[in-house]
């Protein structure tokens, strides 16, 4: 659902990110050589002890509230924090994209067409002040987000749920949502308005960790949430430092995805991402115990890695599923033309836009809407062959047979912030490229502060906007619902739906497949969907962001997982 | 005149560059003697004054000959043998200045540091000359300026900008008695003060002489004042030697044509008046019960300048106003040309209001009044030609034809004796009488009936002062305008007005025909009489 | 003096009211909405209209604003959902963004600033006067020209150029100073001088021109002046001159600026803090603008504006002090 | 300071007389007329400010240039700009103009609204001079940077940036020209030419016009010399903030910014557009030294 990994983490300015890749640039050159570490093996059984560094850029400044963050599969330090119905596979590897039971002990039973949900909670669960997790917390939890004093959250709760609609959360007048149901201390039971088979990924969210209701301190409890997960804040200083020790009610027992093996993680927040490269590259002292769930490794630490064999041993590479793309707006001429949109599909250069990313490290060309990232749902297929770096006179070809013999000139709607979509370096590429099949851009450079409000109104939408869109699960659904589902089209804001494009039959689909619960199955059936879907050019897929991350030296069992394509930093040890 | 002199100048020659201020002066001076050094302005006497103390030193100024300073017969001060000022050596020069020749200058108001106390500057000099320790420098430095008659206790913490400009030039001399130095060379050390101020001086100067044999060196323009101070005197010109003796010898018989035009030239005032012009009847201006204020301002208390002031001025009548500074006479002359808004009072113009005007009237009815100022090098803007400077009121009062214009400043030009070759030279490139003669040429293009001269000529050397003084009874008479001549100088103002009105603190204290000062009652009418220096009798 | 300080009082409080009332105008102007950021994405029309009642955004602005002002002198009580919690005067609301007190943010980020100054201006002030003084001992000579020249270069070098380049040769080509993070110095005296030497250089390099230009300015001002030539007739040394009596002259217009320009700096060095990493105002200021964080735009505006007028008032008070003729009423 | 010196000869032929002034003016001169004939030289290149060679960098180590010293050739005298290719001398003579436009509208933006403001209060009655000195108080305690970004937010794309720049360049900096302005204005109007003007019934505009402005002109033209180059400064700070023109339009703190990335990697790309400001902001720093000097040949003033 979300573009960026980093949660809602926006930094306007260039100078601010220039200034961070500036010491990103000089980093590994201040870094010198990394220190070798002892070599001795992980073992999960001995990897307990010891204080993990975390160094990133974000702030966390909207605080620690499971009912405001917006996470894919739980993030890196909430999962420390809160336990949820389910989680991600703890692994490496293509399996750590499949969802796996957290708090309860499966990943739920479907039943009436994959409306209704149930879950059985462990036994023996604990919050770290020691009280139960009941359901009725879990209940309440999900209540909370429904407020609007607690507004920020992934929006499928209210979409799913039924009377999620209209529900005010719990501090109103109706505290009670009826969809949700308790009937005993372990057992909790969804209704949903409609089959939804991806549930158990949603499971995985913040929103689902339980919140003890006498401990709610509404918009305040950001700063000091109660702990469900294997670690407990010490202290908080929203952009500075958040410092966890361990939570000593949980216990590896009840938790199969969680290690939990540093005894303390020191994580200090609102450092520039040249700071941390410069820090992780040089590995000194406590760095060499440091890692990053935010940050990746600049061009220049790129470049020096091919010839520092040390430093490359150290890199890894993942991937989280999103796609940056050229959004039509289909109700808007020239756009309502499928012969534009094809024109338009073979002029981009994929390139140069691979190159403003930094490279083809950083970011990979792609043809169809689903990233390979996604698993199961992607579906290789190139329509329009563009080439590496566009097919100008087919463009120029298709734009006479729609009838602008003599080219066209349209405006290109972007994030001015360099740093969000990358909208300015792109839309300049873009410029580039078009130009060469006779399409004039003019560029609209919007606020990033706007963005997202100007284009994602139907009524102010552009005719042509950069854009790009994230998985919040690795699943097709959240990837191709939002964006093609003509139901989805939301008047007045938050319409992601930015083809406007509505058919019937897709929409059939669509239902079709939420209903399987096979989960396979049902990404194979998306992949055909969004294959079915490419040949309309609703979009012009450009390419997906690569995330290249370092460690310290001395962290042990490191990996990205496949969910989010960073560090899973609940299993790493510094033992 | 056969003790050996403590300075002996032989052939001084200073220039500046390519010009030459000072031609070959020699002089001796005697313990306990007074020289005085006269001339205008250019005559190179504040060349050699500085030179005395090697002051020139640093500043790409020439200095040629010799200054020989000699030691004091007892052995005692800061050299034994005779130094030539001009070639000693930094050290012997910093040892000689304040101790053996000390110096005042002209300006008292700038010349002492305002970031520091009046009496700690004086003790610093006897520290360092004298190495003394704190507090006996504080000692000695309360002894000096009581020793000018300065009140030590309540004076010693002061800034010079608390003392007025006769205290601080106290002040200075104090600072040049703590060191006891032979020679006290006084540069021009009154001209910036009121007259009864420059007496008291003056006479602090003499009385200095007597106490403690104090040698000086008086430079003036003025030979009035350094007639009765000094006991020779050397008449310098454009840097050359022009006449010297004993004072009273060149005052009464001066030889030199020059010194003969210096003397003709100083306003007397037993001189004789100039024929007088008969006015008419009928009053042009009237002031009733005028008053100005001037509001508190940044912590500065009220002052009230004009003090319900009444007068009458007949057409074509000259009134003299003659006051020290801070009379009010100005703000007077200011007021009747509506220059300056009075508190409260009345002005009557030609029978009507003054006050009553506004705006577009106003500034029609302005062309019948207009003031001549002090400084012609400030009443005239520095980056116009002088013709146009003449030319500007006549287009502001609507002529737009240039010949007319160019035919009009012309013929004023000449009236007042410039030439019109002058019309395109700016300010700067004309000499101090020239510039007041092109002020005149303003005031009067417009026809004014009514001319305020506020200082016309204090500004100027005494021999130009003259000559301007005559050309405003030339131009009074032919343009039949009505005068009021405000001075600080009784004997100027004696020589154009029919009637004198004496200001002190903002009141007309006496007013008097001009021929019958000799008659005056009010005792500060008496006062400022009695302080004009008076040249002897020839 | 008191009547001085009132009457600089009640005008700042003027100056602050329209500060606040102009960057709510702005604020109002702005396209961006912090309600529709504070929903997150996909916030139906609905939504966004009961978060925007949550925030308060919905109330007229004058009524919003009225709120604020109050709150500076009265505090108010905020609704956080299960109750009201009490933020007590001086109330500069709480953040959009973090629902932390806007006073908080305040008194985290000001110690950078002040860090950041007082080395800086130590060094400017000793760097622009001594050289300054240096200069004007033999004024035109050749070395008065040569470090004119390098005051004028390093004065007109941008700053993010100069941190750029200082960066470069301390932290990559000699590797002689940490990359720069904050360490309070209460937390660390030798940590925090060490990170925060480099921006104290890159500020006063870029300010010392000034100084240098201004003391030179002044001494060669004094110098010409007569009571100098007092000091002359009386056998003073000329070095005692231009160290005692000629600087003297200089000082009363180097310390008013220094106090507005130290001012300048506390209110938030953005290109400083922003190139080096500081958590300071600038950064504040930055970051709020870029969330439309309104409370904590206002407060970081009020703040700053509020820094500069006193450093004003400072300079005024400290020509008075140094210079006797002035007075200050 | 010396003021009596109409009857000398002319500003520039002062300066010309200086050989600092001649360097000064020579490569003021210079940037300037590149700046004009930036598509000729652009043309003489054989390049242009935005076309990319994609095919001359190197995709799989970052995007940098291929060839070493930032791909410095024949073909791209300047090299090429790591990630697009673009040709780093075409952008850089075309920023000059943006540099240049924006510098030389904000001065006159600023001088304009000084001399207005500083002229009101200088010249009208004391509630006049009141209530605009304490407005140049106001503005000069509003913090510059919050209100451009508000300003460069609220102003919709479509207005031209580069006026925008000078907008608010000039309505935020005009202050210390407008103080400066009255400063000098209440001492000329104490002068007796001034009183003498009054006298023979100018009006307060004919004064301001004939008696004010030219005795203005020596301390305004140095103060303003002086502001040309930091309002190259302060164009460069916005654009290296982000907020200046929008790509692909090229500008001199836009490339600064994108180049600290490279610092490492392509130090050349940095070094270009860090040392052309420079020099430029130099040059005309030099200019406005010697414009001081020459008006105040005593070097004293301020």
């Amino acid at each position: 659902m979300f573009n960026n990994p980093l949660p809602a983490r926006r930094i306007k300015l260039a100078s601010l990110s220039a200034a961070a890749l500036l010491v990103g640039g000089l980093a590994a050159a201040c870094g010198g050589s990394s220190t070798t570490t002892g070599a001795t093996s992980f073992n999960a059984a001995s990897c307990t002890g010891g204080t993990l560094n975390v160094l990133d850029q974000s702030t966390e400044d909207t605080g620690l509230d499971p009912a405001v963050l917006y996470t894919s599969g739980g993030g890196a330090i909430p999962r420390l924090l809160f336990r949820t119905l389910t989680t991600r596979d703890t692994t490496a590897g293509a399996k750590g994209r499949t969802v796996v039971p957290d708090l309860a002990t499966d990943t739920g039973e479907a039943s009436e067409n994959a409306t209704v949900w149930t879950y059985h909670l462990k036994s023996g669960l604990k919050y770290a002040n020691g009280e139960a997790i009941t359901s009725a917390d879990i209940k309440y939890g999900i209540e909370r987000s429904f407020s609007s004093v607690l507004a920020g959250g992934p929006p499928y709760l209210r979409d799913w749920l039924v009377g999620g609609s209209t529900y005010q959360g719990p501090y109103g007048s109706d505290p009670d949502l009826a969809s949700i149901t308790t009937p005993n201390p372990t057992t909790i039971v969804f209704h949903l308005r409609k089959p939804e088979g991806d549930f158990p990924y949603l499971a995985a969210e913040t929103q689902f960790a339980p919140v003890p209701k006498a401990d709610d301190t509404g918009k305040n409890y950001n700063a000091d949430p109660v702990s469900s997960g294997p670690y407990t804040i010490q202290s908080f200083t929203k952009g500075k430092e958040l410092v966890l020790v361990r939570n000593t009610y949980w216990s590896r027992g009840t938790d199969s995805q969680r290690l939990a093996c540093p005894d303390k993680i020191d994580i200090s927040l609102g450092l520039s991402s040249t700071v941390i490269d410069q820090r992780l590259a040089s590995s000194i002292g406590q760095d060499a115990d440091a890692i990053t769930t935010d940050t990746d490794v600049d061009t220049a630490t790129l470049a020096k890695s091919a010839s520092q064999p040390s430093l490359k041993a150290r890199l890894t590479s993942g991937n989280f599923p999103d796609t940056t793309y050229l959004a039509f707006n289909t109700k808007a001429a020239p756009f309502d033309n499928q012969l534009v949109r094809e024109a338009f599909s073979y002029a981009v250069d994929r390139t140069s836009l691979v190159n403003a990313q930094g490279g083809s490290q950083l970011a990979t060309a792609l043809t169809t809407y689903d990233p390979p990232s996604i698993g199961g749902a992607y579906h290789p297929y190139d329509y329009f062959p563009a080439g590496a770096s566009g097919n100008a006179a087919k463009a120029k070809q298709l734009l006479a047979q729609a009838g602008y013999p003599d080219g066209l000139t349209v405006t290109l709607a972007y994030d001015s912030n360099g740093s969000s979509y990358d909208g300015p370096a792109n839309a300049a590429a873009l410029q580039q490229a078009l130009a060469k099949a006779g399409i004039t851009l003019k560029l609209d450079a919007i606020d990033d502060s706007n963005f997202d409000a100007v284009v994602t109104n139907t009524k102010t939408e552009p005719a042509l906007s950069l854009f790009s869109w994230g998985a919040d699960w690795p699943s097709g659904a959240p990837f191709l619902t939002p964006i093609f589902d003509g139901r989805d089209i939301v008047q007045g804001g938050g319409n992601f739906n930015l083809a406007q494009y509505s058919d019937p039959s897709v929409e059939a689909e669509i239902d079709k497949i939420n209903q399987i619960t096979d989960n396979s199955k049902a990404q194979a059936a998306w992949g055909d969907l969004d294959a079915q879907l490419g040949k309309l050019a609703l979009t012009v897929p450009l390419y997906t962001v690569n995330d290249v991350v370092l460690h310290g030296s001395n962290v042990k069992n490191t990996y990205v997982d496949q969910w989010r394509g960073w560090y899973d930093i609940s299993s790493v040890s510094v033992k | 005149m056969t003790s050996t002199p403590i300075l002996t100048v032989e052939d001084l020659r200073i220039s500046f560059g390519a010009v030459n201020a000072l031609n070959g002066l020699s002089l001796e001076l005697e313990p306990g003697r007074a020289l005085g050094l006269v001339g205008e302005s250019g005559s190179g006497k504040s060349a050699a004054a500085l030179s005395l103390l090697g002051l020139h030193r640093g500043t790409g100024a020439q200095v040629g000959g010799r200054i020989l300073l000699h030691p004091r017969p007892t052995g005692a001060g800061e050299i034994a043998e005779p130094v030539d000022i001009n070639t000693a050596d930094d050290e012997t020069l910093r040892r000689i200045r304040g101790r053996e020749l000390a110096m005042i200058f002209q300006e008292p108001l700038t010349s002492l540091d305002p970031y520091h106390r009046v009496g700690d500057q004086i003790a610093g000099v006897h520290r360092l000359h004298f190495r003394s320790g704190p507090d006996e420098a504080r000692a000695r430095a309360a002894q000096a300026l009581e020793q000018v008659g300065i009140d030590a206790r309540s004076k010693y913490r002061a800034y010079p900008h608390e003392f007025s400009g006769g205290m601080r030039q106290r002040a200075l001399i104090a600072m040049a008695l703590v060191l006891e130095p032979r020679v006290l060379v006084a540069d021009e050390p009154t001209t910036a003060l009121d007259v009864t101020v420059q007496a008291q001086i003056l006479q602090l100067l003499g009385r200095l002489r007597e106490e403690i044999g104090l040698s000086l060196i008086l430079i003036s323009h003025d030979l009035a004042v350094v007639g009765g101070n000094v006991d020779d005197v050397l008449v310098l010109k454009s840097g050359d030697e022009v006449e010297r003796g004993p004072v009273r010898e060149v005052l009464t018989r001066p030889q030199h044509a020059y010194t003969k035009d210096l003397l003709n030239a100083i306003p007397r005032l037993d001189a004789e008046l100039p024929t007088r012009i008969a006015a008419s009847a009928e009053p042009l201006l009237k002031v009733t019960d005028l008053s100005v204020v001037f509001p508190s301002h940044r912590g500065s208390a009220a002052t009230t300048a004009v003090d319900g002031v009444s007068l009458e001025l007949l057409n074509g009548e000259s009134l003299g106003v003659v006051g020290e500074s801070g009379s009010g006479k100005s703000t007077l002359g200011r007021s009747i040309v509506r220059l300056q808004k009075p508190t409260s009072g009345r002005i009557e113009f030609a029978g009507r209001d003054l006050g009553s005007w506004r705006g577009k009237a106003l500034r029609d009815h302005r062309r019948d009044l207009q003031l001549i100022f002090q400084d012609p090098a400030s009443s005239l803007n520095p980056r116009r030609s002088i013709g146009d400077s003449i030319a500007e009121p006549l287009i502001v009062h609507g002529e737009k034809d240039r010949d007319r214009l160019r035919a009009a400043v012309d013929g004023m030009l000449e009236r007042v004796g410039l030439d019109d070759s002058l019309y395109h030279r700016y300010p700067h490139q004309l000499s101090g009488g020239q510039r007041q003669r092109a002020a005149i040429a303003r005031a009067l293009i417009l026809r004014p009936r009514l001319v305020v001269c506020d200082e016309p000529v204090s500004a100027l050397d005494v021999t130009t002062q003259a000559q301007v003084v005559k050309l405003l009874r030339e131009l009074r008479e032919e343009f039949e305008l009505t005068l009021v001549f405000i001075a600080h100088d009784l004997a100027v103002v004696r020589q154009v007005s029919d009637r004198i009105a004496v200001m002190n603190r903002g009141r007309i204290v006496e007013l008097l025909p001009a021929a019958g000062l000799h008659e005056a009652q009010d005792p500060y009418t008496r006062a400022l009489l009695s302080a004009v220096p008076e040249l002897p009798v020839a | 003096m008191t009547a001085f300080l009132v009457r600089r009082l009640l005008a700042a409080a003027a100056v602050l009211l329209i500060v606040a009332a102009v960057v709510y105008g702005l604020f109002y102007l702005m396209p961006g909405d912090p309600a529709s950021l504070a929903c997150g994405k996909r916030c139906d029309a609905a939504e966004l209209a009961q978060v925007r009642q949550t925030m308060g955004l919905n109330r007229p602005v004058y009524e919003q604003f009225w709120t604020f002002i109050s709150s500076i002198f009265a505090g108010h009580a905020y609704d956080n959902g299960v109750g009201t919690v009490w933020c007590s005067a001086p109330c500069l609301g709480y953040s959009f963004q973090s629902d932390e007190p806007v006073t908080q943010l305040l008194t985290q980020a000001l110690p950078v600033d002040v860090s950041l100054v007082a080395g800086a201006a130590v060094l400017w002030l000793s760097l622009g006067i001594g050289f300054g003084l240096f200069a004007a001992m033999r004024p035109n000579g050749l070395r008065d020209k040569a470090t004119t020249f390098v005051g004028l270069a390093f004065g007109s070098v941008p700053i993010f150029i100069l941190a750029l380049l200082l960066l470069l040769l301390f932290c990559v080509w000699w590797q002689v100073l940490p990359f720069p993070t904050f360490v309070p110095f209460t937390q660390n005296v030798g940590q925090w001088a060490e990170n925060l030497l480099l921006p104290w250089f890159a500020i006063a390099l870029t300010f010392a021109g000034n100084y240098l230009r201004l003391t030179r300015a002044g001494v060669l001002e004094a110098l010409g002046q007569d009571h100098i030539r007092t000091l002359r007739a009386y056998g003073y040394t000329e070095r005692r001159i231009v160290a005692r009596h000629a600087v003297r002259g200089a000082l009363p217009t180097v310390a008013t600026i220094a106090a507005m320009d130290i001012g300048g700096v506390l209110a938030g060095a953005v290109f400083t803090e922003s190139m080096f990493g500081l958590p300071g105002l600038g950064k504040l200021m930055v970051d709020s603008a870029s969330t439309i964080d309104l409370p904590v735009i206002t407060g970081v505006t009020l703040l700053a504006s509020f820094l500069i007028i006193v450093a004003n008032t400072v300079a005024d008070l400290l020509y008075a002090v140094l210079d006797p003729r002035v007075r200050i009423s | 300071m010396s003021r009596n010196n109409d009857a000398q000869p002319t500003l520039r032929a002062r300066l010309w007389a200086r050989p600092g002034g001649r360097v000064a003016l020579i490569l003021v001169g210079l940037i300037i007329l590149i700046a004009l004939l930036a598509p000729v030289l652009t043309a003489l290149e054989g390049q242009d400010p935005n076309t990319y060679h994609d095919n001359l960098l190197n995709s799989a180590t970052g995007g940098g240039p291929n060839a070493p010293f930032g791909g410095i050739s024949a073909a791209h005298w300047l090299g090429i700009e790591p990630t697009t290719g673009r040709d780093v001398f075409a952008r850089l003579v075309y920023g000059a103009r943006i540099s240049l436009l924006v510098a030389a509208g904000a001065t006159l933006g600023q001088l304009l609204l000084g001399l207005l403001v500083g002229l009101a209060a200088g010249l009208g009655n004391r509630w006049a001079d009141t209530l605009l000195s304490r407005f140049t108080d106001l503005v000069l305690s509003f913090p510059y940077l919050f209100f451009s970004i508000a300003l460069l937010a609220i102003v919709p794309q479509s207005f031209p940036r580069p006026v925008l720049l000078c907008v608010i360049l000039a309505g935020l900096y005009w202050a210390p020209t407008a103080r400066i302005v009255r400063a000098e204005t209440l001492v000329l109007r104490e002068r007796e030419f001034v009183a003498a003007a009054r006298l023979y019934g100018a009006s307060v505009w004919r004064v301001a016009r004939k008696e004010i402005l030219p005795g203005l002109a020596a301390p305004v033209v140095t103060f303003t010399a002086l502001m040309v180059p930091s309002n190259m400064v302060a164009e460069a700070g916005l654009s290296f903030l982000g907020l200046g023109v929008q790509p692909p339009t090229p500008s001199w703190g836009q490339m600064l910014s994108t180049a600290t990335t490279w610092f490492q990697t392509d130090p050349e790309y940095v070094l270009v557009p860090a040392l052309t400001l420079l020099l430029c902001v130099l040059a005309f720093v030099a200019l406005g030294e010697e414009i001081r000097r020459a008006v105040d040949p005593k070097g004293a003033g301020r």
